[in-house]
């Protein structure tokens, strides 16, 4: 039989950032797996076996990754794998993975590279870093037409993402770009790409930031007195960072493929989460612990097909049948033969600085 | 006799502070000859200069007919000077055996490509010079902290692996600074008897600076005298003896007249 | 009861292994070694090949730093450099991996003649700083030489095929690394007993001796850090092949600084210090993860969210015992031991 | 003219926490001989303290300002204590080792004690806008900036003229002898341990307040020691200065060139000025004899 | 020979501590560095109050050991006191912090002079008076600038750069800015031009006769240190060899011999040495 199911058993592993600032979104990404995990097994397990959840850290260090991967698949011996670390660490376990055939659903950092070409056994839930921006930058410039156009991004393969997806809509649109920065990993201090922001004119500006630098760039368009109408991206979409820009936070527009909390289908969420994590874990919740989630539970229902003895080869097909499933916190998920992609449904969010949440906008 | 070492009009400038001002001298091959000159008087600079340690300010060293001014530093070990340092200048976390092996540097040749490979050309040379080094060891007796790590040393011993190091050189001009201080008696006549000896059987040259009254008195073949930068006398042990400068600026004027006593 | 071996000839003087026993015990590691793939599973092996990628480079930043004295903050640049002249060589432009590896070996060579210049002028933390200036700066240069590095993208790398031999196999890229771990090892302690590595030990612990006995100490710090780059960029170009993805980020400032902590946790200046030191560093983490699963039960209930971040603080505090106990690193316990074996039970 | 004067002053306001931050470097340096890579870790703990006492005791000033500098002091004379005075006398490289491993578990404190997300330092004032001559600045930055002046002036006379101040110097320069005279190295360490915890932690604080909190804050340390060896490793009044000059420097580069440009600009401008100034630019020359 | 010149049992047989009255006493001490090298066996040494005592020995017998040892810093050197005591005015002291022993009385000053480089001399001096209020350190420091007036001429100057003979004046004063009991010298004529010799060993016979100080002496220049000297001790790896007043040390034939440099035909020329000495060791 395949490794990591016992008759009582069935192990699912994971390799996040448990540790340094990208914690915050290896955590949360972490519990969202584990409130599907806990749903599944306060429900009977998985044809009557329990789900075991076998985490990693990899302290977002590529190296160790792949290290944390080898381990849960070869010595925890785990039937499937959730999550998988930043998109750099993804494509780095990408052969790892393939070559040991092991059932994946990735739902942190879905970028291309990971479903083109489509692999066997890897699935992705989510929708790739550049629709999603170009989902964003068709929305602003389609509100605000004819307006001058600010960009900065950060100097790695995420940055280049958000790049690539805003060029393309610069040209498709033609848009007038005045201003295109490119900041250093880590950079803290903004006050001078700000000023050249400020100074090239722009009235709508794409804060290609992660979390803090998006923070830092308001606060400092702030203070060079300036609003223009911005734009930010999915990681960096939650809601501590509301209160951190204060009223410079106000009505900024965001894109995501999950719901927001403040909605009804987040809200249910949350009322759901409550009892089956710990109070630090609950706290350490955000759209991430959606994305987890959701992976997880297309994951489980699958192995859940395949009857009595699951196998891996059952449950990549039963992955591969997919279809519509209803997770709550995002569209329907469907995968196909030769789609590895979920190609989630994207929608158009703006901060509301009142009640430091995210609302729907379309 | 042509000179071996021709010191012309030499200056060192610190600053505002005139270390060695216009010094002159000559040292013939095979002479035994000894610096003196009170504490500050510019001694160790004039010889930090010869050994291209320092780059005169002024003045003209030359040596075996080449002007050092016109190589660079690190070639004065081959063309033939070597010496040892006042305040110890050893490569204290290294054996005793690899710091005189490392005097050997400029009488080995192998290259990069030889030393990853070691064996053949490296393996030979390294012998020879091995052998070499165990005989230097055996001459200083020193063979039973061969293998000890030199910073653990007492201070006179460390004296004795920087003169092992020097003489690994194989130098022409052997410039010894204050070599017996921190010596006892029985060492400082075993230290003359040795810069006797390679003089004698070598046919090094040797340059000495030394407090120890003793000893330059005895070996030497002449003495230089600094005084504030600028040489002050020159001349044999008897003559140095009898110079009321040296007297009044160096030795004080009791231990003069007594030594000149003595010697007379 | 042993006290000390007698050298009959001077050849035995210089020998890289001087006893019987320690012949007897490095036949066994090597078989060991070349056993290992065949016996570990693929995690474990993970362990061996990242041991064995570290040590090339540690060995690499060895004889800069440990031997020379000169202390680079930066060594993580040589690593880039070489994983990317490999990966731009042979996957960019589909030369054969023997050319990539030779690339790897001389691009971050030549990089380093730039970055050795300054040390003629600057010493010790002042000269670390350029080096550390370095490595941000060829970060930089990187992502803008997009057209020949991808930028950001990264590069993709296969394992090699080199001279019919396939590499691609967990084992026998454990064979490739073996390899090259050890031709390094050897090729160090070759030239750490030749003049070349007493030179670099001379300038080190005193410059201007070291010029007094003939050594040009331009020419051998340039030609430390040319050595010491490319050999590391060697093991960059191993260690890109391992993550299978060569990329900026794959090679964060974090790995300057653990090859410091491999040469002193080791002990600085001794090849064996480079290897003992790595493979404590590398399989520390995996120490304290065991220690760690022992309470997990009880630490994953205490602590939700902190658990692996208590991981982490262990794995700070071992280092510090270690040296406080330690503090000549691994070789000089290593000294202690040996010592109190062949005298014992004598004390002196 | 706005636009530089504006670049400059955000230059001068973030160049003057690196200078805080590197002259806590320099202090440690000037009286232990040592390089504490956990310098950047300890600014952070100070930081992130004076934002718990802000939020659960008082967000007053001056009980945060007392809280956080109590804490630094205590911090400082821990770490000393337990971690640094055990290792007296010991290889300096071992004892460097140290501090690093030190710098890990500091790191991992703040995602244990706190947590990964952002946060607000909100002590009632510094977060506000000034207009001068229609230039906004913080006023947060404004304080830094004269605080830096400040700690300047008196670690100058301090190293100076105090007699401990020269202690330290003494102490770092041969530790074997100062003991000898009777100076008790360990209480000298354990002063230079608090106060560059302090003086660095004030540095945290002001970043706190400009910048927000993150687990990120301690690469700080990465961009203050090249501005004390910039200023000088032994120099703490170079190091402020090394700050200000990075702070100035990265902000041109970042305003005129690119952002992408600032590190390197900074880089550069070090490598520039330690090739006319080998030992950085108030620092000493070694003495050395042979 | 005054009375008060306490006679040391031969060193062979330490098995009863005979009464002997000295400020400083070494009782027994053995010394062990690195936990392998054996550098002190078993050495006794009296330094009785108000003297002078010289400790000669060839190089590396053990003398600056043992004066680490007495002041306390010889942990910093990976070495420690496996047996013996050493006491001060009868009290127990091996175990006291460097600082505390100053604070007694106890100051050494260091082979090879180890002045703080970077420090001016001024400078150097009041880190000699730390331990001393600032009122007493004025007063001692104008004390050592009248003994050194050398030394007050230069007193802005960075120590680093001066002679060799100006930074051995500045170890010495400096130490006696402690204002000691019992000062320790290594080595002070180490590289001093004779006629500085000549006046730090006035200063260091008039430190006793006038100041009334106690002073253990090392030196390799035992002409100049038994002239001075009440009492001499003779070390050889590690071990007390001979012992006695200076006089009769001086009278001693190996020591005329070895240490001195004059046979029973008077003194030679080191030119006239024919062959290396073979040490003699009065233990092997
Ligand atoms: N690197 C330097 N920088 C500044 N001044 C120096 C330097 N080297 C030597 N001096 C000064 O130059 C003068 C001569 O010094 P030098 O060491 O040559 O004296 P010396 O004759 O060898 O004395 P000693 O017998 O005490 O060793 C001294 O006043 C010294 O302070
Ligand atoms: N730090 C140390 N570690 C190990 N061994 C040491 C150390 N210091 C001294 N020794 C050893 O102890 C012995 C005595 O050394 P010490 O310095 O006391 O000699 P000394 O009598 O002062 O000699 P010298 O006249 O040459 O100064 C020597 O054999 C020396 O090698
Ligand atoms: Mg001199
Ligand atoms: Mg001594």
């Amino acid at each position: 039989a395949d490794p990591g199911i016992t008759d009582s058993e069935i192990l699912i592993g994971d390799v996040e950032p448990l540790t340094g600032p990208p914690a915050l979104l290896g955590v949360a990404a972490s519990i969202g797996h584990k409130i599907a995990i806990a749903e599944a097994n306060a429900a009977g397990g998985i044809n009557g076996r329990k789900i075991k959840y076998v985490l990693e850290d990899d302290g977002y260090v590529t190296a160790r990754t792949i290290q944390g991967v080898k381990k849960v698949i070869d010595v925890d011996k785990v039937f499937a794998m959730l999550g998988i670390s930043g998109s750099g660490q993804s494509i780095a376990v990408m052969p790892v993975l393939e070559k040991s055939g092991i059932p994946t659903v990735i739902d942190v950092a879905p970028v291309k590279f990971l479903w083109e070409p489509p692999r066997k056994n890897v699935f992705v839930v989510g929708q790739s870093y550049e629709e999603g921006i170009i989902h964003l930058v068709n929305f602003l410039a389609d509100k605000n037409p004819g307006k001058k156009w600010g960009l900065i991004t950060q100097d790695d393969d995420y940055g280049i993402t958000v790049r690539d997806g805003f060029d393309s809509v610069v040209k498709a649109k033609k848009l007038n770009v005045v201003y295109s920065g490119n900041y250093k990993k880590g950079q803290q201090d903004f006050s001078s790409d700000m000023l050249q922001l400020k100074d090239s004119g722009a009235e709508v500006f794409l804060a290609g930031g992660i979390i803090a630098e998006n923070i830092a760039m308001t606060k400092e368009l702030e203070k060079l007195n300036i609003k223009p109408v911005t734009g930010i991206f999915w990681p960096g979409r939650i809601e501590p960072v509301l209160k951190l820009m204060g009223p410079a936070g106000d009505r900024i527009y965001a894109v995501d493929y999950v719901e927001p909390f403040a909605g009804t289908a987040g809200k249910a969420f949350l009322e759901k989460a409550k009892p089956l994590v710990s109070e630090a874990e609950f706290k350490g919740i955000n759209r991430y612990t959606m994305t987890g989630y959701a992976a997880a539970r297309v994951l489980i229902a699958a192995i859940e097909r395949c009857g009595k003895q699951p196998t891996w080869a059952c449950t990549i097909s039963e992955l591969e049948k997919t279809k519509n499933v209803e997770t709550g916190v995002m569209a329907p998920i469907s995968f196909g033969p030769g789609v590895r992609f979920s190609n989630q449904k994207l929608q158009i969010m703006q901060a509301d600085a009142a009640t430091l949440s995210f609302k729907p906008v379309e | 006799m042509t000179a071996l070492l021709t010191v012309e009009n030499l200056s060192k400038r610190f600053g505002g502070l005139q270390a060695v001002a216009d010094v002159s001298l000559r040292v013939a091959p095979g002479e035994i000859c000894s610096v003196i000159g009170p504490n500050g008087a510019g001694k160790t600079t004039l010889f930090n200069m010869i050994s291209g340690v320092l780059r005169p300010s002024g003045g003209r060293i030359s040596f075996d007919g080449i002007d050092l001014s016109t190589i660079s530093p690190w070639k004065f070990a081959a063309v033939g000077i070597g010496r040892t340092f006042q305040n110890l200048a050893l490569f204290k976390h290294g054996t005793v055996v690899e710091n005189i092996l490392t005097g050997r540097h400029t009488h080995l040749r192998s290259t990069v490509l030889d030393a990853v490979w070691f064996y053949g050309r490296t393996r030979k040379e390294e012998i020879a010079a091995r052998q070499r080094v165990e005989h230097i060891i055996e001459f200083l007796e020193i063979e039973h902290i061969r293998d000890a790590v030199v910073g653990t040393l007492s201070y006179g011993q460390q004296k004795r692996v920087e003169l092992a190091r020097a003489l690994a050189c194989e130098p022409k001009l052997l410039l010894l600074d204050e070599m017996v201080s921190g010596m006892n008696q029985e060492e400082t006549e075993d230290i003359a008897r040795f810069v006797l000896d390679i003089r004698d059987e070598l046919g090094i040259t040797v340059v000495m600076i030394e407090h120890e009254m003793r000893i330059v008195m005895d070996i030497s073949d002449r003495i230089h005298v600094l005084n504030f930068g600028r040489k002050i006398a020159e001349g044999t042990p008897g003559e140095i003896r009898r110079d009321p400068a040296v007297a009044e600026a160096y030795l004080g004027s009791q231990r003069a007249d007594a030594m000149a006593k003595a010697g007379a | 009861m042993r006290t000390g071996d007698y050298k009959q000839s001077y050849g035995e003087l210089v020998a890289l292994i001087d006893s019987p026993p320690v012949w007897l015990w490095s036949a066994v590691l090597l078989l060991a070694l070349i056993a290992a793939p065949h016996l570990l599973n693929s995690y474990a092996l993970s362990f061996l090949m990242i041991i064995l990628i570290t040590v090339t480079g540690a060995l690499g930043l060895n004889i800069l730093t440990g031997y020379t004295g000169l202390i680079s903050l930066g060594h993580v640049g040589f690593l880039v450099t070489g994983a990317y002249a490999y990966a731009v060589l042979v996957s960019k432009y589909h030369m054969p991996p023997s050319v990539g590896f030779l690339g790897a070996g001389v691009v971050p060579a030549l990089a380093s003649l730039i970055v050795g210049a300054p040390s003629l002028r600057l010493k010790g933390l002042y000269l670390a700083i350029t080096t550390l200036a370095f490595s941000f700066i060829i970060n930089t240069v990187i992502l803008e030489m997009r057209w020949l590095t991808n930028g950001a993208r990264g590069i993709q790398v296969q394992r090699p095929e080199i001279f019919g031999i396939s590499f691609d196999g967990d084992a026998a890229f454990t064979y490739l690394c073996l390899g090259i771990a050890g031709l390094t090892l050897f090729a160090t302690l070759n030239i750490r007993r030749s003049r070349i590595g007493r030179a670099f030990v001379a300038i080190r612990d005193n410059d201007t001796a070291a010029r007094v006995m003939g050594i040009n100490l331009h020419a051998y710090k340039l030609f430390a850090f040319i050595t010491s780059a490319f050999i590391t960029g060697i093991a960059g170009a191993l260690y890109g092949i391992y993550l299978s993805f060569v990329s900026v980020e794959g090679f964060p400032f974090l790995l300057s600084i653990e090859a410091l902590a491999i040469l002193i946790v080791g002990g600085l200046g001794s090849a064996l210090g480079a290897v003992l030191g790595t493979i404590l560093i590398v399989l520390l983490p995996e120490a304290t993860r065991i220690v760690f699963s022992l309470f997990s039960a009880q630490m994953d209930a205490t602590f939700t969210t902190g658990a692996q971040e208590l991981k982490s603080m262990l794995y700070g505090l071992v280092i510090i015992l270690f040296l406080r106990f330690q503090p000549r690193g691994l070789v000089g316990a290593w000294h202690d031991i040996r010592r109190t074996w062949v005298h014992w039970p004598l004390r002196y | 003219m706005q636009y530089l004067i504006q670049l400059l002053i955000s230059g001068l306001a973030i160049g003057a926490i690196y200078g805080l931050i590197a002259m806590g470097f320099a202090v440690i340096y000037k009286s232990t001989g040592l390089v504490n890579f956990a310098q950047g870790e300890m600014t952070m703990i100070t930081a992130y303290i004076a934002w718990t006492i802000s939020t659960t005791v008082s967000g007053n000033v001056f009980v945060v300002a007392v809280g956080a500098i109590l804490a630094a002091v205590l911090l400082g004379l821990i770490i000393e204590r337990l971690v640094m005075r055990p290792m007296l006398g010991e290889p300096v490289f071992a004892t460097v080792m140290v501090t690093i491993g030190l710098a890990v578990i500091l790191r991992s404190a703040i995602n244990f004690i706190w947590d990964a997300y952002p946060h607000g330092l909100d002590i009632g004032m510094g977060r506000g806008i000034v207009h001068l001559g229609g230039i906004g600045v913080r006023a947060g930055q404004i304080a830094v900036i004269a605080t830096l002046l400040l700690l300047l002036a008196a670690i100058w006379a301090f190293f100076r003229y105090s007699k401990v101040g020269v202690a330290m110097r003494a102490v770092a320069a041969d530790d074997r002898t100062a003991l000898l005279m009777g100076i008790s190295a360990t209480r000298v360490h354990a002063l230079a341990w608090a106060a560059s915890s302090v003086i660095a932690g004030i540095g945290g604080v002001f970043f706190a307040l400009s910048y927000d909190l993150s687990p990120a804050m301690f690469q700080l340390g990465l961009k203050a020691f090249p501005a004390t060896i910039l200023g000088g490793l032994d120099a703490v009044l170079g190091s402020g200065v090394g700050g200000l000059l990075i702070g100035i420097t990265e902000n041109l580069a970042g305003g005129y060139i690119g952002s992408g440009m600032k590190e390197v600009a900074g880089f550069a401008m070090i490598i520039i000025v330690l090739m006319i100034r080998p030992f950085g630019i108030f620092g000493e020359r070694d003495i050395e004899r042979v | 020979m005054p009375t008060t010149i306490p006679h040391p049992t031969p060193q062979r047989a330490p098995v009863a501590v005979p009464q002997r009255q000295g400020l400083l006493e070494f009782r027994n001490i053995r010394i062990v560095y690195d936990n392998a090298i054996e550098a002190i066996r078993d050495v006794s040494i009296a330094v009785p109050e108000g003297r002078i005592v010289a400790l000669l020995g060839s190089n590396g017998a053990g003398k600056s050991t043992l004066l680490k040892a007495m002041s306390g810093i010889l942990y910093t050197e990976e070495g420690v006191i496996e047996n013996g005591s050493i006491r001060f005015r009868n009290d127990e002291v091996h175990r006291l912090a460097p600082d505390e022993l100053v604070r007694r009385g106890i100051v050494q000053v260091p082979e090879g002079r180890r002045v703080f480089a970077a420090l001016t001399i001024d400078e150097n001096l009041q880190m000699g008076g730390y331990t001393r209020t600032s009122a007493e350190a004025r007063e001692r420091r104008d004390k050592v600038f009248a003994l050194f007036p050398r030394l007050y001429e230069r007193r802005d100057q960075i120590a680093g750069y001066m002679s060799g003979g100006e930074q051995q004046m500045l170890a010495i004063g400096r130490a006696l800015m402690t204002d000691p009991v019992l000062l320790a010298l290594d080595e002070p004529s180490l590289g001093l031009a004779p006629l500085i010799i000549d006046r730090i060993y006035e200063v260091i016979a008039r430190l006793r006769d006038e100041l009334k100080m106690t002073v253990l002496l090392v030196e390799q220049n035992a002409q100049r240190a038994l002239d001075i000297a009440d009492y001499g001790y003779i070390l050889e790896t590690g071990r007390v060899v001979l012992d006695g007043t200076a006089a009769r040390l001086t009278a001693n034939e190996d020591v005329q011999e070895f240490y001195l440099g004059v046979s029973s035909t008077g003194r030679k020329s080191l030119r006239d040495v024919k062959h290396y000495k073979r040490r003699k060791r009065w233990l092997s």
